[in-house]
């Protein structure tokens, strides 16, 4: 991939948990690349598996959803729901064609900022690599 | 198009270090929508709100963004500001350009498109806000208080000296907690009892406070204000209401057991009570002890109680309680020496952590004080103190300080001192951390006055040779090995959370960090709330602390409760679900996803056309919704939306950001 | 009277891929395509009764970009779409190519006309390939069309055993043939093939031909028939999409951050919102309305306009639609009934 | 199967003359030869024109949603009943509609036939190659009879999609049963065709899913014959939020294929309808069966078509898969 491909990148973070663990990352001044942008969520089970296909159709690269770790969630089953919305959704994309390593789902805590900044830093590798998402991707 | 003002905070070098903070306030001017953009260096100083405030006024502006820290900092401030300017508060949103951009960024350039982007992303959102106005619910002013140790009395007393109903809920079977079981109190070495008694006494008989001892939280449902509590009291076989504490059944009940009061130091019968000045004053029968719940044979004690007060099948009972707020008290307890390998794992008898050491020196403990050895009852002529047993060791995931240990250490030595004076007391340190008020001049004077040894270093081994113990440790300051034989070793093992608090914390759905303390809501600005509204923290439970400081942090917990319960309803957070009942066909898919049970099915009138039709839809019960959102992705036809952030919102800011 | 080999056909095809983009049908996963062929020429097939898609797809397209407009800083410029190339599609049924007579009174005829339409129309070619085994949806005759019809189609080519004869229609035509004359030959025998393709006769035959069914519908509006059918009718837009000849649309604008475009795409008069008018009336609440506007608007609004049923008998809506809901059922019917 | 109708005809002039339905929902012959399509009765005499044979036949199901849905407010209250003619998978659609609230199970009168496989006449036309003037079924062999050419055809090649992985062919619970199923359609569960897809490449997928969807024509018949999709409003109407444009190019077909195959996952009763009625043939059976296939594994749930209480995506379970 040639080197200047910034890849972009949507978080979807939850308010309680991964939101803070970014503020703790920013905090303690750790570094990632600025190809993320996060979007505030008040909890990973509000995410809509449409709101990542949209994503992918208007033109992000790699989708990250970041929610609490199972039993913390601050809505209590927030992130168990989320996790099996998905669960399906992941394979039902991979089944359309779209590449599975574009999207991830990690759970991170409010004092795991040093997690935070380290699965960025590894996701937005991982994107870099593959390159632009030209699947299900609008055209200009 | 809604008029909205753009507000970029430089926050004095924080953002505009990494942010060219000028050239994002200039993007935004001629952004579509946005009809005022300016930047400022401290938006959240006074002057910095009154700017804002000035210009919402002056050019009746519809929607605010304010680029600068993180929410979960100022949002409050800047909604505040713009309510004070006659602007719906949920019409400003913060984007995060400081701790999600400037900090963690370093090429200039990519930051300061990466924060432009953000802030149209806002302006977006911002445009499909809506007014949302708060909702006033009744509220219950009654606290739980879960621990009954010094903090979770200290709560329940001031709580109860309010006037407000307390109901103490302690596992063990008498309050007191683990200061109980001290002997005397650094700095000033007063006795621990003597200044804990009266406290458990008038928790005791305050009229206030319900005491629920032998008793946990099962479950809690509810929200801030609302909680309805279950707590399982678990069976004493004794009817505490009939007994007058004469202590006649544990005189005469032959079994012996260990007592986990006296952390196996000591014995205590069958039918008994943990210590003589315990609160509530009542027996109970150990269900794995007791020989009639074995055999079936022997009920001693029913045969010399005065008032036949025994209740071999007493079962647990189940209360159920309409609570206002919540106070976690649940204390600590001592990382167990059998999890540290190089001091022996527990398998040498005279290798004791620090509250074993405790109960020996206690005046009410199995040696009524006097120092002597676990194993063989001798008066040990050395003692040899291990100091971060267990803490301060990233290989064994606890890197934390427990804060006390170096304090109660130096208190150890100096009993021990008092009593034997030509004994050899020697403490292996790495730092010496005796912050307190008169702590350092506590230290001073077990090293001048009583001789204690201070070694530098720390210990590689703890074994036994032919009846002693043999400490190899290494003294750093000399540079030389150190090798000691000594009669006694007391470990300072690691403070953790008391047992259960990680189950405590899934029950009342508040977090807890990764060793087991609960999340405060803000390390500096909010220690005594924890992440959930209505529950706050009180004590050890939160961190390792010291008596002053859990004393203090407790009526600080009490205070919030106090202030909580000073209005007659509370005010809830208006960004909640919201059903669009034109769309709404009733199905209920949401239904099952609700952790709080706020939604229920209803039959509504609706106009269609020109006549009335019946319809089931669903509705929202606005004071149990959190606004957690998980019902609006269930629903398929986008009838269940989350007012704040709603899927307008969040698709506005995903395709700003997409683009 | 000209003649063109069967094997010559891909070589006619890539030669008019010149200039033009070729579109003809082609099998994809079973299912016959009117589609554009990009580098392989001899992709086509002859094996169909008739495409799923109709050649309106061509001129008509289901999705078109009107124009776009970019809004820097307050100053907003328009930008035309690009101009549209020559298209020649081959393989089209003379059903198909008799329904964009009716499509041109639509788009073309009156004061105004559709620019977008007319320059497709003017740079499109028709080559209709005669049909040779109508199926048991087809009813062209009803509507004194036939298997052989040469109206709306610029060549007609009626295949024989190993070549197809070659009728030019149009100018158009000529001029094709003209250009490409090494490909085709002049044929000798003229044994009547074309006159036996003009007179096939389809297994419906003409008992679905409407005759003055215009004049009796004028007072059919609340016939219980209409209700009867709408009843069944699951409101999908099956039966529009395929129709040669419909021809309602949408337009709206995609706008994206500062620019857009604004799009023009099919729409269906049997979807639920289509006449949603402004402040939530809907003249046509339930299906019963938009089932008799459907067939009202085929048999009799648009004989009354333009004295042409608009309904060429190509058979999709009979054979695509999962209840029954066609124009053959409601004509035989109302045939009765009248 | 004659005695059939005319159990059925007798079953309808008792009903209605008990008063005890408003409107009885059954087949009737349709344009073609062989078609059956949906036939409303209001009286007995408008019935007598209902057949019950063993030809292809459109899910009634989704009609009750507008017969007693919207209109009567049947989700709400008692109104009068309606009667409908229900094989195994229509009882499973209307299962479907019950336990999301359409409509009201004592608003219906379910008369419940036997069923072993219905005979799809398209593919006995094209097996035949031309349009068959006479079928006739005796067990498992049928004759084709054309003008031509006639054939016989083993009952297996020309059944309909969905009873080749029949979930339900005993209706299980009916207010009149006509008859008894003789012998249960021992059907394996066979997610082949779905695993063939999981086994290509991601490009091989992608290529393969964008030529189906290049056809879509997005005329909605998908949606509009599934029972599982009965929302008053579907999301697809809804211009404010857009979740899907109007304009029909490569990323809003996957959008809408999307979206449409997750309201239904874990909903979906296999009745093959959206593949039956796509004008493009769009291999739509696929896609909900690989959320089918996915939330029997995941979830452990015996039989995702059957509706259940609560859906799979409306429950967890603490000990739910974790990787990816």
């Amino acid at each position: 991939m040639s080197v200047e491909f910034k890849p972009n990148i949507i978080c979807f973070a939850c308010n309680w948990c991964s939101y803070t663990g970014a503020d703790m990352a920013g905090t303690s001044r750790m570094k990632y690349p600025a190809t993320i942008r996060i979007i505030r969520v008040p909890c990973s089970g509000r995410v809509n598996p449409t709101f990542v296909m949209k994503a992918y159709q208007k033109g992000a690269d790699g989708v990250l959803i970041a929610g609490c770790h199972p039993g913390d969630c601050h809505y209590n089953s927030g992130n168990y729901f989320a996790k099996r919305r998905f669960l399906l959704a992941t394979r039902f994309m991979t089944f359309l064609g779209i590449d599975e390593k574009r999207l991830r789902m990690e759970w991170i805590s409010a004092a795991e900022g040093v997690k935070f900044a380290r699965v960025m830093r590894e996701f937005s590798e991982t994107i870099s690599k593959l390159g632009p998402n030209l699947r299900a991707r609008e055209e200009a | 198009m809604k008029k909205i003002g753009v507000f970029v905070c430089w926050c004095g070098l924080n953002i505009s270090s990494t942010v060219d903070v000028e050239k994002a306030s200039e993007e935004l001017k001629n952004y579509p929508g946005v009809f005022y953009a300016d930047d400022y260096k401290y938006l959240c100083s006074d002057p910095g709100q009154e700017l804002i405030k000035k210009t919402i006024v002056d050019n009746k502006l519809e929607g605010i963004v304010v680029a600068a820290c993180s929410p979960n900092m100022h949002e409050s401030t800047f909604r505040a500001a713009a309510e004070a300017a006659g602007l719906n508060p949920y019409r400003v949103e913060i984007t995060n350009i400081r701790e999600q951009a400037s900090w963690v960024h370093s090429n200039k350039e990519d930051a300061t498109a990466k924060a432009i982007q953000l802030i149209k992303s806002t302006v977006e959102k911002v445009k499909k806000s809506e007014d949302l106005f708060p909702q006033q619910i009744p509220l219950t002013k009654k606290v739980l208080v879960i621990g009954g140790g010094i903090s979770g009395m200290t709560v329940a007393l001031e709580v109860a000296e309010a006037g407000y109903p307390v109901i103490l809920v302690e596992k063990e079977p008498q309050i007191g907690g683990n200061m109980a079981k001290l002997s005397e109190t650094f700095p000033t070495l007063d006795c621990a009892s003597c200044i804990l008694t009266p406290k458990t006494a008038e928790v005791g008989r305050h009229s206030n406070i319900t005491l629920m001892t032998n008793s946990e939280v099962i479950e809690s449902t509810g929200y801030f204000g609302n909680f309805t509590v279950k707590v399982k009291r678990k069976p004493t076989f004794v009817d505490w209401k009939k007994c007058i504490g004469c202590m006649l059944c544990q005189e005469k009940c032959p079994k012996k057991t260990n007592s986990d009061f006296e952390h196996g130091m000591g014995k205590r019968k069958a039918i008994s009570v943990a210590f003589p000045q315990a609160i509530p004053y009542r027996p109970i029968i150990s269900e794995k002890e007791c020989i009639y719940f074995k055999t079936g044979k022997c009920k001693i004690c029913v045969k010399v109680c005065p008032v036949d007060c025994i209740e071999f099948e007493q079962e647990e009972k189940i209360i159920e309680e309409n609570i206002g707020a919540i106070v976690v008290a649940s204390g600590y307890d001592l990382l167990p020496k059998e999890e540290l390998g190089e001091y022996g794992q527990g398998k040498y008898a005279d290798v004791i952590d620090g509250m074993q050491f405790e109960r020996i020196a206690s005046a009410s403990g199995p040696t009524e004080g006097v120092i002597k050895r676990p194993s063989d009852g001798k008066i040990p002529k050395s003692i040899v103190f291990i100091q971060c047993a267990g803490s301060r060791d990233n290989q064994k995931g606890r890197p934390y300080c427990s804060k006390i240990c170096c304090m109660y250490t130096a208190k150890h030595a100096m009993l021990y001192k008092h009593q034997v004076h030509d004994g050899e007391a020697t403490i292996f340190y790495m730092d010496i951390r005796a912050g307190g008020k008169g702590y350092e001049e506590f230290v001073q004077r077990a090293i001048e006055d009583d001789h204690v040894l201070y070694l530098r270093g720390r210990v590689a081994r703890v074994y036994e040779e032919d009846g002693r113990l043999v400490v190899l440790g290494v003294d750093t300051l000399s540079g030389e090995q150190v090798r000691i034989e000594a009669d006694l070793v007391v470990l300072a093992t690691a403070v953790i959370p008391s047992i259960g608090a990680k189950a405590l914390g899934q029950t009342l759905k508040v977090g807890t960090d990764t060793y087991g303390f609960f999340n405060e809501a803000h390390p500096k600005l909010k220690p005594v709330e924890s992440m959930t509204k209505g529950v706050f923290l009180a004590g050890c439970a939160q961190a390792p602390r010291d008596i002053p400081e859990t004393v203090s942090q407790a009526t600080g917990a009490a205070a919030k409760v106090i202030t909580m319960f000073s209005k007659n309803h509370l005010v809830s957070d208006p960004q909640v679900a919201k059903v669009n009942e034109k769309i709404c066909v009733g199905c209920l898919l949401c239904k099952p996803i609700c952790p709080y049970k706020a939604i229920e099915p209803e039959i509504v009138e609706v106009r269609v056309g020109c006549r009335a039709e019946k319809r089931q839809v669903a509705t929202i019960n606005k004071g149990l919704c959190q606004g957690c959102g998980a019902c609006s992705v269930a629903c398929r036809s986008g009838a269940m939306n989350l007012s704040g952030f709603s899927n307008e919102q969040i698709l506005e800011e995903l395709k700003s950001l997409c683009l | 009277m000209d003649k063109l080999l069967r094997s010559n056909v891909s070589r006619l095809l890539k030669k008019l891929s010149e200039h033009a983009e070729i579109y003809a049908p082609t099998m994809e996963d079973g299912v016959c395509v009117l589609s554009k062929l990009v580098n392989n020429y001899d992709d086509w097939t002859l094996d169909y009764v008739r495409t799923t898609n109709s050649v309106k797809d061509i001129f008509f397209p289901q999705n078109e970009e009107i124009m776009r407009y970019k809004n820097a800083n307050n100053d907003l410029n328009i930008e035309p779409p690009k101009p549209f190339k020559e298209r020649v599609a081959f393989g089209v049924r003379p059903c198909d190519a008799a329904a964009m007579l009716l499509l041109d009174n639509v788009f073309l005829e009156g004061e105004f006309y559709d620019s977008y339409y007319k320059e497709r129309r003017e740079k499109g070619a028709l080559i209709t390939i005669a049909c040779e085994k109508p199926d048991q949806y087809c009813f062209c005759t009803s509507f004194h069309s036939s298997p052989g019809a040469t109206e709306g189609s610029d060549i007609v080519l009626y295949p024989a055993d190993d070549y197809f004869l070659v009728v030019a229609v149009t100018d158009k035509g000529k001029k094709l043939i003209k250009a490409n004359a090494e490909i085709f030959e002049n044929a000798t025998e003229k044994s009547g093939i074309v006159e036996n393709y003009k007179s096939m006769k389809t297994p419906i035959g003409n008992n679905c031909s409407p005759g003055e069914l215009n004049e009796k519908l004028k007072n059919e509006f609340d016939n219980p028939y209409w209700k009867k059918i709408a009843r069944r009718c699951l409101g999908c837009g099956n039966c529009t999409f395929v129709c040669p000849t419909c021809h309602c649309f949408a337009v709206c604008d995609v706008a994206r951050g500062c620019d857009g475009k604004r799009t023009r795409t099919w729409d269906s008069c049997k979807f639920q919102d289509f006449f949603l008018m402004a402040g939530d009336h809907n003249p046509r609440p339930t299906q019963v309305e938009r089932t008799r506007q459907r067939f009202m608007h085929k048999l009799n609004y648009f004989k009354e306009k333009y004295d042409k049923y608009q309904c060429v008998g190509c058979g999709r809506c009979v054979e695509k639609c999962p209840v029954g809901v066609h124009i053959a059922d409601v004509i035989t019917h109302m045939k009765e009934e009248l | 199967m004659m005695n059939m109708t005319e159990k059925m005809l007798e079953q309808i002039r008792d009903l209605f003359e008990k008063k005890n339905i408003k409107l009885f929902i059954g087949f009737e012959k349709g344009f073609e030869k062989f078609s059956r399509i949906p036939a409303f009765a209001e009286n007995y005499d408008e019935a007598k024109s209902m057949i019950i044979d063993e030809f292809e036949t459109p899910l009634l199901a989704k009609y009750l949603i507008r017969e007693l849905g919207e209109v009567g407010a049947g989700a709400v209250e008692k109104s009068e009943r309606v009667g409908i003619l229900t094989r195994g998978c229509d009882y499973l659609s209307i299962r479907r509609l019950v336990v999301d609230n359409i409509i009201l199970r004592e608003n219906l009168v379910i008369i419940g036939i036997p069923c072993n496989g219905l005979i799809d006449p398209k593919k006995a036309n094209k097996l035949l190659g031309e349009e068959a003037q006479e079928i006739t079924v005796d067990e498992k062999i049928v004759l084709a009879k054309g003008e031509i050419k006639s054939r016989e055809i083993n009952k297996e090649e020309i059944l309909l999609d969905r009873c080749k992985k029949c979930i339900m062919s005993k209706v299980e619970e009916s207010d009149i049963l006509l008859e008894e199923n003789m012998d249960d359609m021992e059907v394996s569960k066979d997610y082949s065709a779905v695993e063939e897809i999981e086994k290509l490449t991601t490009e091989e997928r992608y290529e393969f899913w964008r030529r189906q969807f290049d056809r879509c024509i997005r005329c909605f018949a998908c949606r509009d014959a599934c029972t599982a999709c009965n929302c008053r409003k579907c999301i697809f109407d809804i211009t404010e939020p857009e979740m899907l444009e109007k304009t029909v190019a490569t990323s809003e077909q996957f959008m809408f294929h999307f979206i449409r195959a997750f309201h239904v996952a874990g909903r979906c009763t296999a009745c093959g309808e959206c593949e039956k009625v796509c004008p493009v043939d769009i291999p739509l059976g696929l896609l909900n069966g690989k959320f089918k296939k996915d939330i029997e594994l995941l979830f452990d749930v015996d039989e995702a078509g059957i509706p259940a209480e609560i859906e799979p995506l409306g429950e967890f379970k603490l000990d739910d898969p974790v990787e990816w």
